[in-house]
């Protein structure tokens, strides 16, 4: 592909570190989220449920900006990462947070949904034979609701991939450190005339989230064999 | 159609002007590349208030002005803010960044972001200061950025800085760093729009846009 | 290991459970109609329903008491169910299925163990089989293993054998009965076949609407006429207990009652044994003096000890051949006929061949 | 009307089916071991598996033709399925539940016949209810009364009882026979309980690994002792037709053979109809001479037709009782002492009790 | 809430009916989207896939141009719509459609992830008493796949409600005609000393969505309490 030059190359690879560190990063937390909004029966469950939602009825803008609240240098979260050795501000690592807060509604639904939808006999049947809970969940919930964690992955990566809105208000657009593609196209989108730069980028954008994709879908029809549904 | 910078002063004009001639004003903002793209792209609007000259060439160049009604409307100054409030001489920019940022418009795209770039480029900074840019989306996210004390300096309009009270402007570029800062206007349609443009020329109006921090027409219209 | 319950627990504003029965090491039958409550009860057992009030031991030690706040989790109670339907993990192998317990359990691997049980339920070729496409009794036959593999101290079956043909049934059933003999776990047994239960049931308990009905010993129940109207009449018989003597060379062994002497084909236990034997009622027959020239073989001297007459024109004749107790079903118009009266002295006629392996314990 | 099927399809590498029977009206048995392709027999038929190749016809009719490329969808069939498994729809009600089928079928609603079918079925109370929390037996029971509400023009029933104790098995028994009698519809019958089979059954399809065994009259089948051997010894029997004569106070019926006179409890058949009557080959005892004193009242004079030594220490001895085959199971060693032999007259020997209601057709 | 001026108030019910609109109209294209991709087996299905994703993958400015391209007063689609009497340039009809577009691929992966979890069997039941193929869809799929549908609607509703990328670049951002919630948070983002307001509107934006996301854990709550679960 030698029509995108080193500087789109280097967002390019950004990109899709920024996308993967977001989908994986936040999945740990995005089960938690789905877990306890879906057995959970806690006070504030609702309340609980439009935080999770926020950063998608949020304009990214906004959301960048309280990132920048709650993380910048200045605010305590953003200090004690700093002391931590994990600095966010204008690192892309920033950009990872960022990305992964907006793709976070979609991560946690789709594993909700999936894990609404499991048979709980089945836990049943792993508690008499003898599994804990947190093995019931290893062995028996985590395998039945893979197809909406391969989902939210899917998601988050895609989303992260497109998020450029509460990116560049939180970390800049820094090339080499915070210029993903989205932030690229949107900076040459402002310009006269860099429509066929953002054109070959957005196309290197799809084709990223089209191998995704199809990995997602072949790892999907692949566990459904296994299932033999 | 209008630039999103400037809604303030706009509402207020667009009000008055209603009362005075009875005309509705529709005032949709957004960035001058969008709005432009619209316009491109068969939006009905009737004025076209752009943040660069730019966006308005390429509309002029589409062929969707009406002839001669394009005029510089007003300017604007670039300053370096900073939360300290002690003044910076620009030459000493790059020391006292050391290794923070500096927020920026994005450089390449965003009005802001090139006036700056050309400003700097024109003092000799621009070589030492580019490694530390923070380029944002637009210059209001450049200002946040200082404001929020993520980056200790930030290049940004004076008509900007004038409106965060947790900044103060450490210097101002002189104006013949750069490409004088314009905002045209031109008419779409006939009739009522070439009032309004004219009547954004009027005193009441301009004093509205003195209040929050635009200077009166760099030159006469050309 | 005994296990003891006694729990009350509301499952709908339709339906309460209040039950309270032991089970000791053994068999313990849950007898009783569809939706009288007996797949609750093992559900509040394993620990998967937490009954409203009550306790559960085992040799004393609760696993759930109300009382004083304990309830272990399902995992913790090291309960075997097998559920009345498969339950079988959709995600894992029929191997993975069966090793499922013991690896999370952290029990080793028992290849021989696992080889021995494969073989019994038939299931060797399915092992690299998803569950999906499974039989019924395939995913039947899987689920009793898994089960199985886990050595439980305790074994809860819930109607395991609802879709077993005959022939699987007879492989089956010795390898309970031989685990019921040596491994002395309790085992909670729920199956509408009485043949089955009688088998292998030391205890039965009867259920009716959440509520115990009776419950007692299974000899006894079985050959006691008021319970036999509970388990329905066609089902009652008694289960004496023999000592096991040769085995001719035709195949028939004989069962040494006190009250006579039985031969019996398809018995599997060794020469000494003491096996229980049972005795439909239905498959006897009664004479007043020894016939002659008759294919029966068993022919037993007793003595009428009752007569209950049922709703319909059957009359259940309670016998005491020696010391053990035997049930009779006939027509009130035989035992008119015959002039039966407590007291009487009768041949008691029994087909070798009416005995078939379902009616006697592997020993 | 006539169902006819014809099918060969791979199942799996390990398994095809590939089998060809017909199901006139009346209850075709489909009888084997787990595993061996009964419901996937009936998928087929019922059109959701589509066979690799074959012809499965309603009266000549095919639903299904690979050669001309017919396949009609499930709902086109209008045949019902009693699926092993319930299968409820958990989003609706019970009542829903039952009343799903003639709603799609834009059949009117029937509360008569609702009414009765709930009544038959004992689920009336359960009618408000979600599926989720019924216990095994009422599922299945409120899954047979979907399936029978559609009046389907065939019925497909796999283990309808698998899960339902004796007496409830008893009330839905007559229902099916009177459907069975008076609708003309075929139905095909899986179960493991040969004496539901042989009630029921007119005819009888042996299956094995996906393979036709044996198929023929549920009669003939029965009594035939080499069918036996894939029936299960234990469960083979003659089924004669007798003709129903008078009731007596006692409850006794006379039931009228060829070769002598029964007297039988639980006939519901009235008088002068013509019903099966199943005596099991274990149930009959074989005397040289008509003994006395005896409490079985039903003796039929027979002659010995053939003797087939089974594996076992049993001898299966073929009878005619005048038109009428008889099968009585004896042990080898009475056979011997007894000098029974071809052409020999010997006297059968049945007890009334040991004939039950599962045994009689309702006529 | 009488601190809402009148234009504010004007957004806030504009945005409430586009978001209302965007999740109702995408719904049936949603689930025919969604029946594709989990029953389908045709050529071109993970293209079919990425298409479906693409509005999440690419920044809101680029779909929103295309939409301007495709859609736009000089397009001939939208030259046809405006022919048919549904002119969506710069109208409100437009911001439904960008709003649909970019919560089209959340709803289809929740509906999607809803309907590969439906027994099948219960379908095949259906079949054998007499349901056709479309009403077992309507009696049996439908009912059981309604926790996807909802999630769906949420997450189009929500995703309605924060957009305005793709928004004020398709239909731009006129007061009472497409001047969502989400473009004026952004116009006064835009515009110095418009913080308040900005929040004040965020505020209202997030009530809105809270009421939905509330209404949709009752609705879902009741229906699992019908199935018993
Ligand atoms: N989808 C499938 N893939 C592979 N094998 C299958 C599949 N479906 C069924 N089989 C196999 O086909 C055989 C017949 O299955 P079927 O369900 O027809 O048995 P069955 O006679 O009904 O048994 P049961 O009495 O246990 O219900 C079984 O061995 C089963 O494992
Ligand atoms: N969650 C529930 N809500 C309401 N009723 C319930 C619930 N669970 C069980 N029941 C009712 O409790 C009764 C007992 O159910 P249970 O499953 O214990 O019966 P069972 O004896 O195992 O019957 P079967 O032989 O049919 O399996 C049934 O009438 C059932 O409908
Ligand atoms: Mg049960
Ligand atoms: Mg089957």
């Amino acid at each position: 592909m030698s029509w995108l030059g080193p500087e789109e190359w280097q967002a390019v690879a950004l990109s899709f570190r920024v996308a993967i560190c977001a989908a994986l990063l936040s999945l740990p937390f995005g089960l938690a989220a789905a877990w306890a909004l879906a057995r959970g029966r806690f006070p504030g469950r609702g309340l609980f449920s439009a935080l999770v939602h926020l950063p998608l009825v949020l304009p990214p803008v906004v959301t960048g900006y309280l990132l920048l609240l709650a993380f910048g240098p200045e605010a305590p979260a953003g200090r004690l990462l700093d002391a931590l050795g994990l600095p966010l501000a204008f690192r892309w690592t920033g950009a990872v947070l960022a990305a992964a807060v907006m793709g976070f509604p979609l991560m946690v639904r789709a594993i909700r949904l999936s894990l609404e939808a499991v048979d709980r006999r089945l836990e049943e049947a792993a508690g008499t034979l003898g599994a804990s809970r947190a093995r019931t969940f290893a062995t028996v919930t985590l395998p039945l609701i893979a197809p909406g964690l391969l989902a939210g992955l899917v998601l988050a990566f895609a989303k992260a991939l497109g998020e450029f809105g509460a990116t560049i208000t939180f970390v800049a657009n820094i090339p080499g450190e915070t210029r993903t593609i989205a932030s690229a196209i949107h900076a040459f989108l402002q310009a006269p005339g860099g429509e066929t730069a953002a054109i070959r980028l957005t196309l290197v954008s799809i084709a990223l989230s089209l191998a995704a994709l199809l990995l997602s879908e072949w790892l999907a029809a692949r566990m459904a064999r296994r299932v033999g549904a | 159609f209008a630039a999103a910078s400037l809604a303030g002063p706009l509402d207020a004009a667009a009000e008055l002007w209603s009362e005075e001639s009875g005309h509705q004003t529709a005032l949709s903002y957004a960035g001058s590349s969008v709005l432009a793209r619209q316009i491109m792209a068969g939006a009905p609007a009737d004025v076209f208030l752009s943040a660069n000259e730019e966006w308005m060439d390429a509309v002029e160049a589409d062929g969707r002005l009406v002839p001669a009604s394009r005029v510089d409307l007003w300017g604007n100054a670039l300053v370096l803010v900073s939360r300290a409030s002690s003044p910076l001489p620009l030459a000493e920019l790059p020391q006292a960044l050391s290794d923070d940022r500096l927020a920026m418009a994005l450089t390449e795209a965003v009005p802001a972001g090139i006036y700056g770039r050309e400003a700097l480029t024109a003092l000799g900074l621009w070589e030492a200061v580019a490694p530390h840019v923070a380029e944002t989306d637009n210059v209001r996210a450049a200002l946040d950025l200082v404001a929020l004390g993520a980056a200790p300096f930030g290049i940004v309009y004076a008509t900007d800085a004038a409106a965060e009270p947790r900044v103060t402007v450490a210097a101002t570029f002189p104006e013949e760093s750069h490409a004088p800062i314009i905002y045209p206007g031109a008419a779409l349609t006939v009739g009522p729009a070439e009032d309004f443009l004219a009547f954004l020329q009027t005193a009441p109006a301009q004093a509205l846009f003195a209040e929050a921090g635009f200077t009166g027409p760099p030159g006469p219209a050309p | 290991m005994t296990l003891s319950v006694a729990l009350r627990h509301r499952l709908s504003p339709a339906f309460a459970l209040e039950v309270a029965f032991d089970a000791p090491p053994g068999v313990t039958a849950l007898f009783g109609r569809s939706g009288a409550g007996k797949s609750s009860i093992l559900r509040a057992v394993a620990g998967l329903i937490r009954p409203d009030e009550g306790r559960i031991t085992v040799d004393g030690a609760p696993v759930f008491d109300s009382a004083a706040g304990i309830d272990l989790p399902p995992h913790r109670r090291r309960f075997g169910l097998v559920f009345q339907e498969p339950r079988l993990f959709p995600h894992l192998s029929v191997a993975r299925n069966l090793r499922y317990g013991r690896r999370a359990l952290g029990l080793p691997a028992a290849p021989a163990r696992e080889a021995e049980i494969v073989e019994m339920l038939g299931i060797g070729a399915l092992l690299s089989r998803r569950p999906s496409g499974l039989s019924g009794g395939e995913a039947a036959r899987v689920a009793i293993g898994r089960a199985l593999l886990t050595e439980p101290r305790l074994l809860m079956l819930d109607e395991p054998f609802a879709s077993l043909d005959a022939a699987r049934r007879e492989e089956i059933l010795p390898y309970l009965e031989r685990l019921r003999d040596h491994a002395g776990l309790p085992i909670l047994f729920v199956s509408h076949a009485l043949p089955e239960v009688a088998r292998l049931a030391a205890r039965i308990v009867v259920l009716g609407d959440g509520h115990v009905l009776r419950a007692g010993p299974a000899a006894e129940m079985l050959a006691d006429p008021e319970a036999a109207e509970l388990l329905g009449p066609r089902e009652a018989g008694a289960v004496l207990t023999g000592t096991v003597g040769a085995t001719a060379e035709d195949g028939l062994t004989e069962v040494h009652l006190p009250g006579g002497t039985l031969h019996l084909p398809g018995v599997t236990a060794g020469e000494g044994a003491r096996i229980p034997v049972r005795i439909a009622a239905s498959d006897v027959i009664l004479a007043l003096e020894p016939p002659r020239g008759l294919s029966a073989l068993n022919m037993l001297r007793c003595r009428v000890a009752s007569l209950h007459r049922g709703k319909g024109p059957g009359v259940m004749v309670g016998l005491t051949c020696g010391p053990d107790a035997l049930l009779a079903r006939v027509t009130a118009r035989s035992a008119e006929a015959m002039g039966l009266a407590e007291g009487l002295e009768v041949t008691a006629i029994v087909k070798s061949v009416a005995i078939g392996p379902a009616d006697l314990g592997g020993g």
